[in-house]
C-alpha cells in the first residue's frame, strides 16, 4: 500500500503509561509511505474509529497500521472500521504494543523502544499488504444435533422451534441420556422423568425434527453453512413402523433376564430383544444381535419366540445397516460424559465388593423402574442396608486420576441422602465422607442446609481405604473437624465418582476435527467469551462433553449453542476470511505433500492438460480453509502462500526487527 | 540369565534361610548368580539420618553392577526401594547426577544406569514365567491357602515404577497358583510388618506385626508367604513376641517364596534353610515325598 | 552492434570445483561447433593457453559472455571473479558450485584452521612429521614463493561479485546449457538475475506415481530391499525433488536414485533445506503424532543420518544460515 | 508484617520451609505445597492409630513453616515409612519424604537421635553393613552362623578405610 496511516492507542493509561505513545507517531511520520500518524486515547471507542475513517477519507489512506492491543481482541473492530470508511479491510495491520510491550517491561524507555521497532515493522509490512476480497458460501439451513441426552434434545427443542431442519442423532435405542437414568434432580427434587418425558414427546412429534435413534455419525465434510455428514443407521432388527412397543417379544425372548442390562448399570439383566426403558422415545423394540441366538447361532429353538409373539409382525431379521447423508449448515455436539470406573482406585474396593456402588447406582436402585422397582437393597443379599456410606471425589481432585472437580457429586451425595431417608425411614445410618462441600449453584446452598438438618453423619476426610472382610465393610476416616479417627462399619458404600470424557472422545473429536483441552473434555474457542463455539466454525457444543456441568448448566449451554447455531442458519450466505492458503499453480508441481497434511481436508489435486500435457497441482477450497498454515509451512517448492502473511510481507517485517533486509540465497 | 545378588543388610547377616533358597531354586529356573565383591548397606535404613548419605550408598552400589555391566538381583524390598529411588533421582537430574559421581571417583567408580533392577517376584514372573515354574514343580504341595505378604517397599511409591501393582498385586498369588498353592484376598494384605519401626519404637512395632498375625489368623489362613527379610524378621523370627504384645495367640507358619518353590521343586528343606523359620512351619505338612 | 551481427567472445573459468562443469560443456557433443561458429573462445584455462595478464588487457565489457563455475574459496578466484566481471558483459554462474556453493561450500561446517589440520596433520593416510602447513610465502633459496590465500569460508559466486543468470545442477544439463548459449546467440536473454530452468520442481519431471504422503520412518536407500516405481519419498527415502528446482528430466530418479538438490531452491523458496526440512518434519509420523512417545520421534528423527549433507548438500554456503560459527 | 502461633509464639520459619520444599524438589519427590488437607493421609496411617502420627498435620505445619515445633517433636521419629500416604495422595504430595527431611534436619542441628540409628550407622561406616553376621537360632533349639550353612563367604568393602571416609562425608552432607 502506498498511503499508510498509523494509529497508536494509548489504550488509557495501559499503554501510554510504559510506552512514550507521541514519540512513536513522531518517528513514524518521517517513514516512508506514512501520510498519517494519530494517536488517541482510546482508539478502539466510536470517537477513535471517527479519527480513522476521517483519515481515509480526507488523507486517502489505502492501509492502515493500528499499534494497540492484541489482534485477537480488535482487529476485527478495526477491520470494520475500514471497511466503514470505505477502505480494504485486509490492508489494516496490527502491532501489538499492549501484551507484547506495556504489559510485560517494566522500563519506560526500552518498552518504548520495543514498541516503535513494532510499529516500524508493521509498517514496512502494511506497505507491501495487498487489498483481499471475501468469498461467498450460501447456507444450507439445516441444523444436526449429535447426543440426544437432556442438552441435545434441549437445543433441538430451540432450534426446530426456530423453524429449522434439525436432525438428532442418538446412538443408543432412545434418546433421554444420563438424565433419563436419574431418580430425581436436585436441588428441586423434581422428578427426572416428569421433566424430561414431556421434552423427550416434543421431540419426536416434532414436524421440524428428525430423530436418528441407534444412529452414530460416520465421518464430516464441508464447513460452515454446507457440511455433509454421513450417519451409520444400526439395524434395530424390529420394524420400527410396525411395532408398538407392547413389549411381549421382550417378555419372549429366551435370553429373557440373562443379559446384563446396561441401562440399569449391570444391576439387572435384560433380553436380547429389549425396550430401553420404559418411558423410552421412540418407544420401540430393539434387537441386540450380539446376545440375540438366531443372530449368532442361526438358530433359536425351534424358531425365535419374538417373531411368535409380535402380533404386528414387526420383527425383521433381514434388517441391515443403511448410511444416510445429511446436508447441514450448523452442528451441535451434545455427546455428554462417562462417570469414571471406580475399579482405578482399586483401594476403594469397587472391584472388591458388590455393595460397593457408584452413585448412578443407587440412583437406578432407587428408581421405580429400576432393578428394584424402587427399593433400595443390597446387591449382595436383597436385604435393606441399615448403614450406607458416601466418599465424595472418588478419582475428582485427584492428580493421580482426574485433576478437576466434578461439579455435581457433592449435590448428587446431598440429594441421595434425602432419597435414601426416602426410600429407607429415618433410622438409616448415612455418613458422608467429604473434601469439601461445594453447593454452588441457585438454591444449592439451601438444599446442603437442609440436609445438614437430616440426622447425617457429616466426616470432613477423605478414607484412604475401603477394607472388606466378606460382607463386613469398614473404613477408616480421620475426621479434620474433630480431629479424631473414625471406624466407620457400613452395609453400604457408595462411591461419588469423577465425572470424565466419554471413553472415544478422542476418536470423535478427530474425526469432527475438534480439538481437546488436557482433560479430554472438547475444547470450547473461549472459556468466558466463546463458551458454546469451537475451533471449528460452525460447530458449537453444549452440556457435559465439553465439561462436567449439572442440568442447569447443561440446558443454558443448549440453548445457548443453538441460539449460535440458529445465527448461522438464518443467514442466506456467508462470507469467506479470505486470510487464508493460496496455490500458485504456476510453482506447484504436485508433489502432494500438503494434501495428508490439511487438518480440514481443503486441498486437492486438481489435474490439468497444460500444451497437451497432463500436470497436476494443488488447490485449495476458499471455504475449507481455515488458514492454519500448516501446508504454507510443508510446500517445499514455496508454491503455497498465506494471504497476508506472504514471505515477503514477513520478511520485510524482520528485516526492521532486525535491521538487516538481505534474505540471502539464490532466488 | 545372569545376575548378581545384591545382598543387602539382613538377608546377608541374619535371614540366612532366604539366601539359601535364592541360591537353591533360581538356578533351577535358569538363572544363573554371580557375587559381586565390594557391595554394602543401600542406605535405606539410614534415610531419617542423611537422605544424602542413602543417595551415595545406593549410588555405589548400582555402579558396582555398571562396573560388570550387569543386571541386579535385589531381593530385599527396602534395597529394591533404594536402588529404585536412586536410579530415579540420578537418572532425572543431571546435577545430582555429577555431585554424586564425584563422590564414587574417589572409590573408582561411576554410576552409568545401565542396569535393571529385579526383584524375586517379577523376576519369577515376569522373566522366567509361570510355564518354566509349572515345568519345574515336582512335587504337590498340599491344599494350603497361604496369605501373601509382599512388603510395602516392593509396592509403593509406585510412581517410579515397581516390581507388582501397588493397590491390586497379583504376581506372587500367580506364582503361588502355579506351585499349586491358594491364595485368598484379604483386607489387610498392603499393610506394614511394623519393622521400620524397629530401631526406636520397638513396642509399637512389635504390636503392629501383632495385628497383622491377629487378622491373618482369624480369616483361617494356613499360613503366610513373604518375601521380604524384614518382614520375616518380623513376622516369623519375633512371631511370639509380637503376638503377646497385642494378646494374641497367633500361630501363624511363614516362610519365604523362594522356600515354598524351593519345596515344590522337591529340594531338600534342609538346602532351604527350613529349620530357621521359627514359626510353626511344621504344621504346613510340607515335607512329603518327592513324585 | 548487436551481438548477433558479430562472432561472440566467450570465457570459461573454473573456481573451486571438481571439474565436471568443464566436462558438461564438452557434452553437448557436435553443438560444440556451432557454438565455435558463433562464439571464440577468448579465456579457458583448461583448453586455452591465454594468461590472466591478457584478460587483464581486454578492455571493460570485451568478453560478451562468461561461464563461470565453481565457488569461491581462495584469493586467486576471488580476484579472477573480480577481473572476469569487468571485463565481461554478462557473467553467468555455471553450476551448483558457482550459483551456491556446492558441495565445497560444505566445508564451511569447518574453519580454515580445521580442515588444514584435518588434510595435513590428523588424516591417517598422511605423513607429515614436520608438520608443515601451508602458508602464503615460502622463502627458498631462489627465492620467494606465493602461494593464494586460503579463506575463512567458501562463497557461491554471487557473494563475491555482481551476477547476471545462474546455471545450477551438478553439473548443469546439456539442455539447459544449449538454452543459455541459444539465447545468449539470439540476443533473447530473461530479466537480469534470472535463473536459466523452469519454475517447477523436479516433481513435474518426475515419472513416479504419487499419493499419500504420510512417513512413518526414514530409510536410506540401501535399507530398501525393492524401490517401487513410486514417489521414494512416500517410500521414506528422502528425495529433494519436491524442493529442488527442475530442468534436468528427473534422471537421478529415473534410476531409482533420490534427488539431492542439485538444481537450488524454486523460485518462490528462500532456503532449500530449511523447505524441504519443514515439509519433511510436517509428514513424518502425521498419523497419531500428538501420541508418540518423546523416544519414537528421537527414534524418527534419528533416522535422518547427517542432516547438513542432506538438506544442504549443494546450498549450505548460499543458505540462511550458511557456516558453523565457532564457540 | 508477621504471622505468629499464639500457643508458642512461633514465627513462621519461611526459609527452612523453602528449603525443605526445595529438597523435595531436588529429589523429584514433590511439593508438599498442592495439599488442600482431605487428610487421606493420616486416614491410612499405619503409625497413627499407634502413635498419632498425622501425616496431614506435618504438611499443614511446613506450609505455615512451624518446622521448629516439628523438628522439636518426637512425632517425626514415628513414621513407618510404608508410603502410603504418599501412594495415595490425590495431590501427589509426599507426607513420608516431609518426613524424611524433618529428620534429617534434626540430625544436623544435633539434637539426639533416638533409638538405634547411631548405632547402625556406626556398623556401616567400620563394615558396610547395618550389623555383622548374627548367630541365629533354629526351630529345634541349636543355634547356627553364616558359616555353618554352606553359603559362600561374604565379600566385605574391598577398602574400608577409603569407604570410611568417603561415606563420613556423605552423612553430614546437605542436600
Amino acid at each position: 500500500m502506498e498511503r499508510i496511516g498509523v494509529f497508536v492507542c494509548h489504550c488509557g493509561i495501559n499503554i501510554s503509561s510504559m510506552v512514550d505513545v507521541e514519540s512513536i507517531v513522531e518517528r513514524v511520520r518521517e517513514l516512508d509511505g506514512v501520510v498519517e500518524a494519530k494517536s488517541y486515547k482510546y482508539m478502539c471507542s466510536d470517537r477513535g474509529a471517527q479519527i480513522i475513517k476521517k483519515s481515509i477519507e480526507e488523507k486517502g489512506i489505502d492501509g492502515a497500521v493500528i499499534a494497540c492491543c492484541s489482534p485477537r481482541m480488535h482487529e476485527p473492530t478495526f477491520r470494520g472500521v475500514a471497511e466503514d470508511g470505505g477502505m480494504n479491510p485486509f490492508t489494516v495491520e496490527i502491532a501489538n504494543i499492549r501484551e507484547q510491550c506495556s504489559w510485560a517491561h517494566d522500563s519506560r524507555e526500552r518498552s518504548t523502544e520495543k514498541a516503535m521497532k513494532l510499529v516500524m515493522s508493521s509498517v514496512a509490512k502494511a506497505r507491501l499488504l495487498e487489498p483481499l476480497e471475501r468469498g461467498r458460501t450460501p447456507v444450507i439451513p439445516n441444523a444436526l444435533v449429535i447426543g440426544g441426552g437432556i442438552a441435545g434434545i434441549q437445543a433441538s427443542l430451540d432450534l426446530a422451534n426456530e423453524g429449522f431442519r434439525v436432525y438428532l442423532v442418538e446412538k443408543d435405542p432412545s434418546i433421554g441420556g444420563r438424565m433419563a437414568q436419574l431418580d430425581k434432580t436436585f436441588p428441586t427434587l423434581d422428578c427426572s422423568s416428569c421433566i424430561l418425558t414431556p421434552k423427550m414427546m416434543e421431540v419426536y412429534h416434532h414436524p421440524n425434527i428428525d430423530l436418528m435413534t441407534y444412529s452414530e455419525v460416520l465421518s464430516i465434510e464441508g464447513s460452515i453453512g454446507d457440511y455433509r455428514v454421513k450417519v451409520r443407521r444400526k439395524p434395530r432388527y424390529v420394524d420400527v413402523d410396525r411395532c408398538t412397543g407392547c413389549g411381549d417379544c421382550v417378555t419372549a425372548c429366551r435370553m429373557r433376564d440373562r443379559i446384563p442390562d446396561e441401562f440399569n448399570m449391570g444391576l439387572s439383566n435384560r433380553s436380547a430383544i429389549y425396550i430401553q426403558f420404559p418411558q423410552a422415545i421412540p418407544l420401540k423394540a430393539v434387537m441386540d444381535s450380539e446376545t440375540c441366538l438366531f443372530h449368532r447361532f442361526g438358530k433359536c429353538g425351534d424358531g425365535p419366540l419374538c417373531v411368535e409373539a409380535c402380533e404386528a409382525e414387526a420383527i425383521d431379521f433381514e434388517q441391515k445397516e443403511e448410511v444416510a447423508e445429511l446436508n447441514v449448515g450448523a452442528i451441535v455436539v451434545a455427546t455428554g460424559y462417562d462417570l469414571l470406573d471406580p475399579a482405578s482406585l482399586h483401594e476403594y474396593g469397587y472391584s472388591r465388593s458388590k455393595n460397593v456402588i457408584t452413585t448412578l447406582e443407587l440412583e437406578r436402585l432407587i428408581s421405580s423402574s429400576g432393578p428394584t422397582k424402587g427399593e433400595v437393597r443390597l446387591p449382595s443379599s436383597g436385604e435393606r442396608p441399615r448403614s450406607v456410606t458416601m466418599i465424595m471425589c472418588v478419582g475428582s481432585r485427584d492428580e493421580t486420576q482426574c485433576s478437576w472437580c466434578c461439579r455435581i457429586g457433592c449435590m448428587t451425595a446431598l440429594k441421595q441422602v434425602i432419597l435414601l431417608r426416602e426410600n429407607l425411614g429415618e433410622e438409616v445410618e448415612i455418613n458422608i465422607l467429604y473434601t469439601d462441600i461445594r453447593s454452588f449453584g441457585k438454591g444449592y446452598e439451601e438444599f446442603y442446609r437442609n440436609v445438614r438438618a437430616e440426622n447425617t453423619n457429616f466426616f470432613r476426610g477423605r478414607p484412604s481405604e475401603v477394607r472388606i472382610r466378606n460382607e463386613d465393610i469398614r473404613i477408616d476416616i480421620f475426621d479434620t473437624i474433630t480431629n479424631k479417627l473414625f471406624e466407620i462399619r457400613t452395609d453400604m458404600v457408595v462411591l461419588v465418582p469423577a465425572v470424565v470424557p466419554r471413553a472415544d472422545s478422542g476418536e470423535f473429536a478427530r474425526m469432527m476435527n475438534l480439538s481437546r483441552s488436557g482433560d479430554g473434555f472438547l475444547l470450547e474457542a473461549h472459556l468466558k467469551l466463546k463458551p458454546m463455539d469451537t475451533f471449528v466454525n460452525g460447530i458449537f457444543i453444549a452440556g457435559c462433553c465439553q465439561g462436567p456441568k449439572d442440568i442447569t448448566d447443561t440446558v443454558a449451554q443448549a440453548s445457548g449453542a443453538a441460539s449460535r447455531a440458529a445465527g448461522i442458519l438464518s443467514k442466506k450466505e456467508l462470507e469467506n476470511d479470505p486470510l487464508i492458503a493460496v496455490v500458485d499453480a504456476d510453482l506447484c508441481s504436485g508433489c502432494r505433500i500438503c494434501i495428508s497434511l490439511c487438518p480440514y481436508s481443503a486441498i486437492e489435486p486438481v489435474v490439468e492438460t497444460m500444451a497437451g500435457e497432463e500436470v497436476v497441482h494443488a488447490e485449495i477450497n476458499e471455504v475449507l480453509c481455515q488458514g492454519c498454515g500448516a501446508c504454507v509451512a510443508a510446500c517445499p517448492s514455496g508454491a503455497i502462500n498465506q494471504m497476508g502473511f506472504k514471505d515477503n510481507q514477513i520478511l520485510a517485517m524482520i528485516g526492521v526487527l532486525n535491521d538487516c533486509s538481505d534474505a540471502g540465497g539464490l532466488k | 540369565m545372569k545376575l548378581a545378588l545384591y545382598p543387602g543388610c539382613l538377608m546377608p547377616t541374619e535371614q540366612y534361610a532366604y539366601e539359601m533358597s535364592i541360591r537353591e531354586t533360581l538356578p533351577l529356573m535358569g538363572v544363573e548368580i554371580v557375587d559381586l565383591p565390594g557391595f554394602s548397606c543401600c542406605g535405606e535404613p539410614l534415610k531419617s539420618i542423611n537422605q544424602m548419605l542413602t543417595l551415595h550408598m545406593s549410588a555405589r552400589n548400582l555402579s558396582i553392577a555398571d562396573r560388570e555391566g550387569i543386571d541386579l538381583l535385589v531381593p530385599c524390598p527396602m534395597c529394591h526401594l533404594a536402588l529404585s529411588e536412586a536410579k530415579n533421582i540420578l537418572d532425572g537430574n543431571g546435577e545430582m547426577k555429577k555431585r554424586i559421581n564425584a563422590k564414587l571417583r574417589e572409590e573408582g567408580l561411576e554410576y552409568i544406569g545401565k542396569q535393571r533392577l529385579f526383584h524375586i517376584i517379577d523376576l519369577v514372573h515376569d522373566e522366567i514365567g509361570l510355564d518354566t515354574i509349572r515345568e519345574r514343580v515336582k512335587k504337590t504341595l498340599p491344599d494350603l491357602n497361604m496369605a501373601a505378604h509382599y512388603g510395602c517397599h516392593i509396592l509403593r511409591p509406585s510412581e517410579m515404577g515397581r516390581p507388582v501393582d501397588s493397590e491390586n498385586p497379583r504376581k506372587m498369588e500367580a506364582i503361588l497358583l502355579s506351585l499349586g498353592v491358594r491364595s485368598e484376598d484379604y483386607a489387610e494384605k498392603l499393610d506394614c510388618c511394623g519393622g521400620p519401626l524397629l530401631p526406636n519404637h520397638p513396642e509399637t512395632s512389635l504390636a503392629k506385626t501383632g495385628q497383622k498375625l491377629q487378622a491373618v489368623s482369624e480369616q483361617g489362613f494356613d499360613g503366610m508367604v513373604l518375601a521380604c527379610p524384614w518382614c520375616q524378621k518380623m513376622f516369623d523370627s519375633k512371631q511370639t513376641k509380637a503376638a503377646e504384645s497385642v494378646g494374641s495367640r497367633a500361630h501363624v507358619p511363614v516362610l519365604y517364596l523362594t522356600q515354598l518353590m524351593g519345596l515344590a521343586f522337591g529340594i531338600d528343606d534342609a538346602k532351604l534353610g527350613l529349620n530357621l523359620n521359627l514359626s510353626p512351619v511344621d504344621d504346613l505338612g510340607l515335607k512329603g515325598e518327592v513324585e | 552492434m548487436p551481438v548477433t551481427e558479430r562472432k561472440l567472445k566467450f570465457a570459461f573459468y573454473w573456481g573451486a570445483s571438481c571439474g565436471g562443469c568443464e566436462i558438461a560443456v564438452l557434452d553437448i557433443d557436435e553443438k560444440i561447433l556451432d557454438v565455435a561458429a558463433a562464439a571464440d573462445i577468448l579465456f579457458w584455462p583448461v583448453a586455452v593457453d591465454t594468461k590472466y595478464s591478457d584478460v587483464e588487457a581486454m578492455e571493460d565489457g570485451f568478453i560478451d559472455v562468461c561461464f563461470f563455475n565453481g565457488a569461491i574459496r581462495t584469493s586467486e578466484q576471488e580476484e579472477l571473479a573480480h577481473l572476469l566481471r569487468r571485463k565481461s558483459g554478462c557473467l553467468v554462474a555455471f553450476g551448483s558450485c558457482a550459483a551456491m556453493g556446492g558441495i565445497p561450500g560444505l566445508a564451511n561446517l569447518a574453519n580454515r584452521d580445521k580442515i588444514f589440520e584435518t588434510a595435513y596433520l590428523d588424516n591417517p593416510s598422511t605423513s607429515n612429521p614436520g608438520r608443515t602447513l601451508p602458508s602464503k610465502e615460502s622463502r627458498v633459496k631462489e627465492g620467494t614463493l606465493t602461494l593464494p590465500e586460503f579463506h575463512d569460508r567458501v562463497r557461491a559466486l554471487h557473494q563475491v561479485t555482481d551476477v547476471d543468470y545462474f546455471l545450477p545442477g551438478c553439473p548443469p544439463p546439456t539442455n539447459l546449457i544449449l538454452e543459455a548459449v541459444n539465447a545468449v546467440i539470439k540476443g533473447e536473454l530473461p530479466p537480469k538475475g534470472s535463473v536459466i530452468a523452469p519454475e517447477k520442481s523436479v516433481c513435474e519431471e518426475c515419472r513416479f506415481e504419487k499419493s499419500e504422503k504420510m512417513l512413518t520412518e526414514i530409510r536410506r536407500i540401501y535399507e530398501v530391499e525393492k524401490v517401487e516405481d513410486r514417489c521414494l519419498l512416500e517410500q521414506g527415502i528422502i528425495c529433494l525433488g519436491p524442493a529442488t528446482r527442475g530442468g534436468c528430466s528427473a534422471r537421478c530418479l529415473d534410476a531409482y536414485m533420490p534427488c539431492t538438490g542439485c538444481g537450488g531452491p524454486t523460485p518462490n523458496s528462500m532456503d532449500q533445506g530449511g523447505k524441504m526440512i519443514s515439509a519433511l518434519a510436517s509428514i513424518l509420523g502425521l498419523e497419531g503424532e500428538e501420541a508418540l512417545p518423546d523416544e519414537e520421534i528421537e527414534r524418527l528423527l534419528d533416522g535422518i543420518v547427517d542432516p547438513v549433507g542432506t538438506f544442504y548438500k549443494y546450498g549450505l554456503a548460499a543458505a540462511l544460515i550458511n557456516r558453523r560459527l565457532e564457540g | 508484617m508477621s504471622i505468629t502461633d499464639m500457643t508458642s509464639m512461633a514465627e513462621a520459619q519461611s526459609d527452612l520451609r523453602s528449603e525443605i520444599n526445595k529438597r523435595l524438589e531436588r529429589l523429584i519427590l514433590g511439593v508438599s505445597d498442592y495439599c488442600y488437607q482431605c487428610a487421606k493421609c493420616t486416614s491410612g496411617c499405619e503409625s497413627h492409630k499407634l502413635l498419632e502420627l498425622e501425616p496431614h498435620q506435618i504438611v499443614a505445619l511446613l506450609k505455615r513453616g512451624l518446622i521448629d515445633e516439628m523438628v522439636n517433636s518426637e512425632i517425626i521419629w514415628t513414621c513407618m515409612s510404608c508410603f502410603k500416604c504418599k501412594e495415595r495422595c490425590p495431590q501427589k504430595v509426599p507426607p513420608v519424604d516431609i518426613l524424611f527431611a524433618l529428620k534429617n534436619l534434626t540430625v544436623l542441628t544435633g539434637k539426639q537421635v533416638p533409638g538405634d540409628y547411631t548405632q547402625m550407622l556406626q556398623s556401616v561406616m567400620s563394615i558396610g553393613y547395618i550389623q555383622d553376621r548374627q548367630t541365629v537360632p533354629t526351630r529345634s533349639g541349636d543355634t547356627v552362623k553364616r558359616e555353618d550353612l554352606g553359603l559362600p563367604v561374604l565379600s566385605g568393602l574391598q577398602d574400608p578405610n577409603g569407604f570410611q571416609n568417603i561415606i563420613t562425608a556423605s552423612a553430614v552432607e546437605k542436600i
